[in-house]
């Protein structure tokens, strides 16, 4: 069997990478940033810490592909679903009934 | 005049293109399916089991005959994908110098309103030869404006307009039909479009005269619900914008970002005055949700477009007197 | 030809191993669980049947003479729900594919039998909801559930409809999953992917589907349901929310739900296609890609659903774009079934005929889909009996036809006995012609305006209450054609002559065990060196056109 | 570390094994797909509110801005924390049956145990704020319906809505909708969390995994790293997001 074992060591320097990445992006959040920035800074650390959890927490850097495969698979749906249902959103004022 | 033949009524500048891609869609079809019958049919008797112990030689497949079975439908499916965009453009690019209908559904009748102040319910007359623009809104579920003879068809939306528009070419009578399940009596929520010669349709305008103009009846609710507290009584503004030649402007917002007043931007602003706030302007209007209903609704806003001169779709209107709202607004009000 | 080894009749088979109802009820054994699923859709479709016989009876007439409107829409409202959720979804994969999956992979079982069983109750629980909020008083709002008509006009039994639908979601999904791990981890030693019966790749296809669509919807109604019992929602424009955002959660599940219909139609076909004209399939591979190409495509079209409902012009082009790309791998499927029968040993048994029928039927419906997928047309299309009759000719010409060829096709495999074989033949006949007499005049009806979901539709218009009878006489036709086979298959149950363990002289691995399979499917586990359809040594392989040939796989 | 626990050799007889299964690793890795399969179904099933919640925030943002400024970020920030904390000890739990430390396993599995339910308790705690607010959408309690207190400009009292600029009270319902429609799900998972641990808990009380067949552990622990990722993205896009515009209501 070709399971792998996480060291403790490694799962203590995950927790505390998330737990600094909860206290950054709180920190980030009262600071106005230009523009989209605001939503991106916190998204982009909501994302580091998804994916710290699934690679580590969850294994899956020691995993074969096919787990990699199903996880692809969700997030490629998931984006199935925003840009398409988004593409109506946005394009509905393109076409002003003047 | 409903025929035995199985296509309804040709009777709009539209009907004849649909009927068009219809039928090459069905030559393609009828194509296919023929073909694909008669092969099957023809190897299924050829080929039939003669002998219960015959094993046939086993054949692998073969990539060219995949490329061609692949390619063919898709060029095909490509040329009604281009077609059917084209006219659907056509049919949704909002038409110019259209005569306006406002439309009202609720379960489960048709209220339209003329500009010229007719109202009719279930029955819509327009005159052949011109472009009807319906400007339609619902007071409840969601409805749906279907013309077979048009071939036209659009879903009459809560909380927004949606608009469709048609040419006659052909006097007459033609059914229509709430094509969008709406509860009980869907089935019932039907009517007639009376299509008439100009001059017909002339004469009947001018024996329904008299009602009040959706812009003059958006006038006296503009003073009843108190807008020209704030907007001034001509709607001149005061502590709100002026109103005068805002529609069809672009609006500047206090976000710097800009939008096109249209008959919907007009809505929210009534409904939801603090979504889009003008820039310069404080929060301060009141929402007049649940204050008004969807017809006051658009008679405020035919109001509101008949304080702009600068109307796109009839600046260059040939002077049908049908076309011209008799408003009750004073017509002496200058665009900013 | 081949001889084939029969293998020796054990003493016990999954029919006789245990007895008494609780050894069903509390079975793990995925064979008895398919045949709850079985006795459970054919209730529902039982039910469904009669709703459709309502329906057909009340459009003979213009007006409302059977029942009042009220009542008529609840009849189609019930008819098209207990029909989609509850029968032709569930239809093939809870019971066919239920069944064979593991033994045409030559697994035991499959990988979650506790979970199998599971889905039966969840699906039962959704089922007795379901009925209770039909017996309470129905449920009107349209199998599509559309706002705010849903959440705040219709006074019927929405949430518990909703709820049945919500929960019988799941037994879906959990189908849909089981089967999944059961393809990646329990095939037998040299089953490789590529010598999967194509009736397991259109199975795994189909729980792509299951799993990334199902929960959408299913949050989707449960959200309905909320908004109903608290009285405001994010879809309620009243309160600012959006109808429209709803009929693209809808949509997004129940486009490619429709290909839940139809893929294990299509494995069931290529199944009948290859076998009973004793041929490996044309372009196997094409075959078995194209069902994948079908549940990725098949996520992307869901805004065709939405051409006249306000939606965005231009997401109106996309997604008609994007539908007639599905068009291509439902194209390479009817073709290479064609191709096959070239030059094959034909028989004219009565799952052929199903199969034969289907091709045709399939043909007719995915193509009227063009129509509607077509942005001009479907405005005039849409909401019309145009739609009404294509996906009848996809849902019934297509997938029940192929149901019921699969049904007499493993009858033997299933009960251990066969069915009668010109009764069969007879009754697809009938099925055939009944189906046809029924939704070719609504193609015609669509196209002159009569709009779906109607009770009453306008006197004056002669022609079109022609077209209905017409309808309604072919419906009563395929009725009696329908009836014939339940008649039939169960008194074979008990006086059928009894079936051989491979009746039909083929290679397929579910042929190779006894007839009923014993608990475990196989007595050893097999071990597979034969590709899919391998009836003829590979020697004899004849390529068509440039094709490089390939070496037989070492196993 | 001691090492080669990986069960090369699976004894067939091994009392967990099912019948169906050739052998531990089969049974294992279809265990393992199995979940992986079925968490994409969660995350399809939250992406259906994800995407309701993203098109409203475009729409309203200036009222989902002063919604979510009334949620307290202290507890929300604090959950955050407690969550990743139990995802660290249930981690740790998993370690410890992979190399055979019983003991230690059962507590790594209170503590995880203990920890969800103290976020659950917070999260009532918040609930509970939220009715005293007259902040739960509709009539979804019906003697209690939405009806916040709106702050007039310059009175700071945090029980009353402070609407910025664009707001109005009826989208910030919307936004209440939403986040009780997410974080309820959200706790509805934990709470199944919870009892899949006790189920978890028992099993390992009663000493059924060792270093050789410990897949259920592994399991729900999937389950649990999961149900915290959703909270991950749920406490930047109800709590943080315009929070810099707090106090300009
Ligand atoms: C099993 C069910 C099933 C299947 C498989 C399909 C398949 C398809 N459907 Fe259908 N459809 C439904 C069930 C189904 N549908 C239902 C239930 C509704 C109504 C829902 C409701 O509102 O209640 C509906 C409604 C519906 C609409 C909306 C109509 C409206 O309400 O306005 C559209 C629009 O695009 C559409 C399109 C298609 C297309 C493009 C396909 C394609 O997948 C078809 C592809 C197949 C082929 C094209 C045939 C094979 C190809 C050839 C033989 C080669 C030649 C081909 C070419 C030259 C192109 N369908
Ligand atoms: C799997 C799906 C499925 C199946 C199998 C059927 C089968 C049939 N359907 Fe249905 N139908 C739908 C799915 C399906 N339908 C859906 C989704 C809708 C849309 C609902 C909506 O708008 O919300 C719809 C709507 C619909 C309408 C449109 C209603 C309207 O818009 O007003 C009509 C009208 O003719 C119709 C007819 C039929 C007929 C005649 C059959 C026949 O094929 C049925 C034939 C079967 C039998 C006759 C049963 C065999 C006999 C018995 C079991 C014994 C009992 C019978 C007798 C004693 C005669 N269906
Ligand atoms: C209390 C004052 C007040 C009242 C009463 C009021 N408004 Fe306004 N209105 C404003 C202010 C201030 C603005 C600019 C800020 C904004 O966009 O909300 C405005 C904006 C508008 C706009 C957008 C104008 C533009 O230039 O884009 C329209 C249209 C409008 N009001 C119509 C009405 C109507 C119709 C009524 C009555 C039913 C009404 N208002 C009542 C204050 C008021
Ligand atoms: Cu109005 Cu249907
Ligand atoms: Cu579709």
């Amino acid at each position: 069997m070709s399971e792998h074992i996480v060291q403790p060591r490694v799962y203590l320097m995950i927790f505390l990478a998330l737990m600094a990445g909860t206290g950054l992006t709180v920190v980030a959040a009262f600071y106005d940033f230009p523009g989209p920035l605001n939503a991106v800074v916190a998204l982009t650390i909501a994302v580091i810490k998804a994916t710290l959890v699934v690679l580590y927490f969850m294994h899956v850097r020691y995993s074969g592909r096919l787990i990699w495969l199903v996880i692809g698979s969700a997030i490629f749906w998931l984006a199935i679903m925003f840009a398409l249902t988004i593409s109506d959103y946005w394009t509905r004022t393109w076409f002003v009934p003047m | 005049m409903q025929s035995w033949l199985p296509v309804p009524e040709s009777a709009s500048t539209l009907s004849g293109d649909v009927d068009a891609l219809y039928f090459y869609i069905w030559g393609v079809t009828i194509f296919f399916t023929l073909l694909i019958s008669v092969v099957v049919i023809f190897f299924v008797i050829r080929y039939r089991r003669r002998n219960p112990f015959e094993i046939p030689r086993p054949i692998e497949g073969s990539h060219k005959l995949e490329t061609l079975w692949s390619v063919i439908p898709l060029l095909i499916a490509i040329t009604f994908f281009v077609w059917g965009a084209k006219l659907y453009f056509a049919q949704y690019k909002p038409a110019q110098n259209a005569i306006e209908v406002y439309v009202v559904g609720k379960q489960w009748m048709w209220k339209f309103q003329h500009a010229t102040g007719q109202r009719e319910i279930n029955e819509l007359h327009v005159p052949v030869g011109r472009k009807v623009k319906l400007i339609m809104t619902t007071e409840d579920v969601i409805h749906d404006v279907f013309v077979p003879a048009f071939r036209i068809k659009a879903d009459v939306v809560a909380g927004k307009y949606t608009t469709e528009w048609f040419e006659a070419t052909k006097p007459g009578t033609y059914n229509f039909f709430c094509a969008e399940y709406c509860g009980m009596n869907h089935s019932g929520m039907r009517g007639y479009v009376v299509v008439m010669e100009p001059t017909e349709y002339e004469n009947w305008l001018s024996g329904n005269a008299g009602q009040t103009s959706p812009a003059a009846a958006g006038r006296n609710l503009f003073e009843s619900l108190g807008c020209i507290s704030c907007h001034g009584a001509n709607a001149e503004g005061g502590r709100g914008p002026a109103l005068l030649g805002v529609y069809g402007s672009k609006v500047v917002l206090n976000n710097n970002s800009s939008v096109t007043a249209d008959e919907g931007y007009i809505r929210e602003s009534i409904l939801n005055p603090q979504a889009k706030l003008v820039t310069g302007f404080g929060p301060i209007m009141p929402s007049f949700q649940g204050q008004i209903s969807e017809e006051q609704l658009l008679d405020v806003v035919a109001y509101i477009k008949s304080l702009s001169t600068t109307k796109p779709e009839q600046a260059t209107a040939k002077p049908a007197p049908s076309a011209t709202p008799s408003t009750g607004a004073k017509p002496s009000a200058t665009p900013k | 030809m081949e001889e084939f080894e029969i293998p020796k009749q054990p003493g016990s088979n999954y029919l006789n191993a245990e007895y008494g109802l609780k050894s069903w009820l509390l079975t793990k054994d995925h064979k008895r669980i398919a045949l709850l699923y079985l006795g459970a859709i054919s209730f529902f479709f039982f039910i469904g049947s009669l709703y459709a016989m309502a329906i057909r009876l009340e459009l003979l007439t213009p007006q409302g003479d059977l029942m009042q409107s009220s009542t008529y829409n609840k009849t189609f409202t019930q008819h098209g729900i207990i029909m989609v959720f509850f029968f032709l979804i569930p239809s093939i994969p809870a019971t066919l594919g239920n069944f064979l999956i593991p033994m045409m992979i030559g697994a035991k079982d499959l990988a979650f039998p506790r979970i199998n069983l599971l889905s039966w109750y969840i699906y039962m629980i959704g089922g007795v909801i379901t009925i209770y909020a039909l017996l309470a008083g129905g449920v009107d709002t349209g199998w599509t559930f559309y706002v705010p008509y849903s959440t705040t006009f219709s006074n019927s039994y929405v949430i518990a409809t909703g709820l049945g639908i919500f929960i019988n979601g799941f037994s879906s999904i959990l189908t849909g999953l089981n089967f999944i791990v059961t393809i990646h981890t329990m095939r037998a030693p040299g089953m490789t992917w590529f010598r999967m019966p194509l009736f397991v790749w259109a199975h795994y296809a189909t729980s792509l589907i299951m799993i990334l669509g199902t929960p959408v919807v299913a949050i989707t109604i449960l959200l309905v349901a909320l908004e109903r019992l608290a009285h405001i929602g994010i879809f309620d424009p009243a309160a600012g929310g959006d109808p429209v955002l709803f009929q693209h959660l809808f949509w997004f599940y129940s486009h490619p739900a429709v290909y839940i219909m139809v893929l294990p139609a299509m494995g069931v076909v290529s199944e009948l296609i290859a076998n009973f004209s004793r041929k490996n399939i044309f372009g196997y591979k094409f075959v078995a890609f194209s069902s994948l190409a079908i549940a990725v495509l098949g996520f992307l079209v869901w805004g065709h659903h939405l051409f006249v409902a306000s939606q965005s012009v231009y997401a109106g082009m996309i997604f008609s774009f994007l539908s007639f790309t599905v068009a291509i791998p439902s194209a390479i499927k009817v073709f290479n079934w064609t191709a096959t029968l070239y030059k094959g040993s034909i028989s004219y048994d009565t799952p052929m005929l199903y199969g034969l029928g289907f091709i045709g039927l399939f043909t007719i419906g995915g193509l009227t889909g063009m129509f509607l997928a077509s942005l001009a047309t479907d405005v005039h299309l849409s909401d019309t009996y145009f739609v009404v009759a294509h996906f009848h000719y996809i849902m019934v010409g297509g997938t029940l036809l192929a149901y019921l060829g699969g049904l007499h096709y493993w009858w033997p495999k299933i009960s251990g006995r066969m069915y009668p074989e010109g009764w069969g033949r007879f009754s697809a006949l009938i099925v055939f012609v009944g189906f046809n007499l029924t939704f070719s005049p609504q193609f015609l009806l669509g196209y002159m305006g009569m709009p779906r979901r109607y009770h009453t539709y306008p006197a004056e218009l002669v022609s079109w209450q022609v077209l209905h009878v017409l309808s309604t006489a072919g419906a009563s036709i395929l009725g009696v054609g329908l009836m014939i086979p339940l008649v039939y298959l169960a008194w074979s149950l008990r006086y059928g002559r009894i079936a051989e363990a491979n009746p039909w002289h083929l290679p397929g691995l579910e042929w190779q065990t006894a007839s009923p399979p014993p608990t475990e499917n196989f007595l050893t586990t097999p071990i597979v060196t034969h590709e899919a359809y391998e009836f003829a040594p590979p020697e004899h392989k004849e390529v068509v056109g440039k094709f490089e040939r390939q070496q037989p796989a070492e196993t | 570390m001691p090492e080669g626990l990986a069960a090369t050799h699976d004894h067939p007889s091994h009392p967990a094994l099912q019948h169906h299964f050739e052998n531990m690793e089969q049974q294992r890795e279809a265990g393992t797909l199995g979940m992986w399969v079925f968490l994409v179904t969660e995350i399809m099933f939250f992406g259906g509110m994800f995407l309701a919640y993203t098109l409203y925030r475009f729409e309203y943002p200036a009222a989902f801005v002063s919604a979510s400024n009334h949620l307290d970020i202290k507890l929300g920030a604090i959950n955050t924390a407690v969550l990743i904390v139990s995802s660290f000890t249930m981690a740790t739990a998993v370690y410890s049956t992979q190399v055979g430390r019983q003991r230690t396993t059962i507590i790594c599995l209170i503590l995880t145990m203990i920890l969800g339910a103290t976020f659950l308790g917070i999260k009532g705690i918040e609930y509970h704020d939220k009715y005293n607010d007259h902040l739960i959408p509709g009539q979804l309690i019906p003697s209690r319906p939405f009806a916040p207190e709106v702050a007039k400009p310059g009175d700071t009292d945090p029980h009353k809505l402070h609407l910025i600029e664009g707001a109005t009270v009826q989208n910030v319902q919307l936004f209440y909708w939403i986040y009780f429609a997410m974080t309820g799900m959200h706790a509805l998972h934990m709470i199944i969390g919870l009892g899949i641990m006790t189920v978890i808990l028992i099993m390992a009380w009663r000493g059924k995994f060792s270093p050789e067949y410990h897949a259920p552990v592994e399991i729900s622990g999937l389950y649990w790293h999961f149900v915290d990722i959703i909270w991950i993205f749920l406490f930047p896009l109800l709590y943080l997001l315009g929070r810099h515009l707090e106090g300009h209501g």
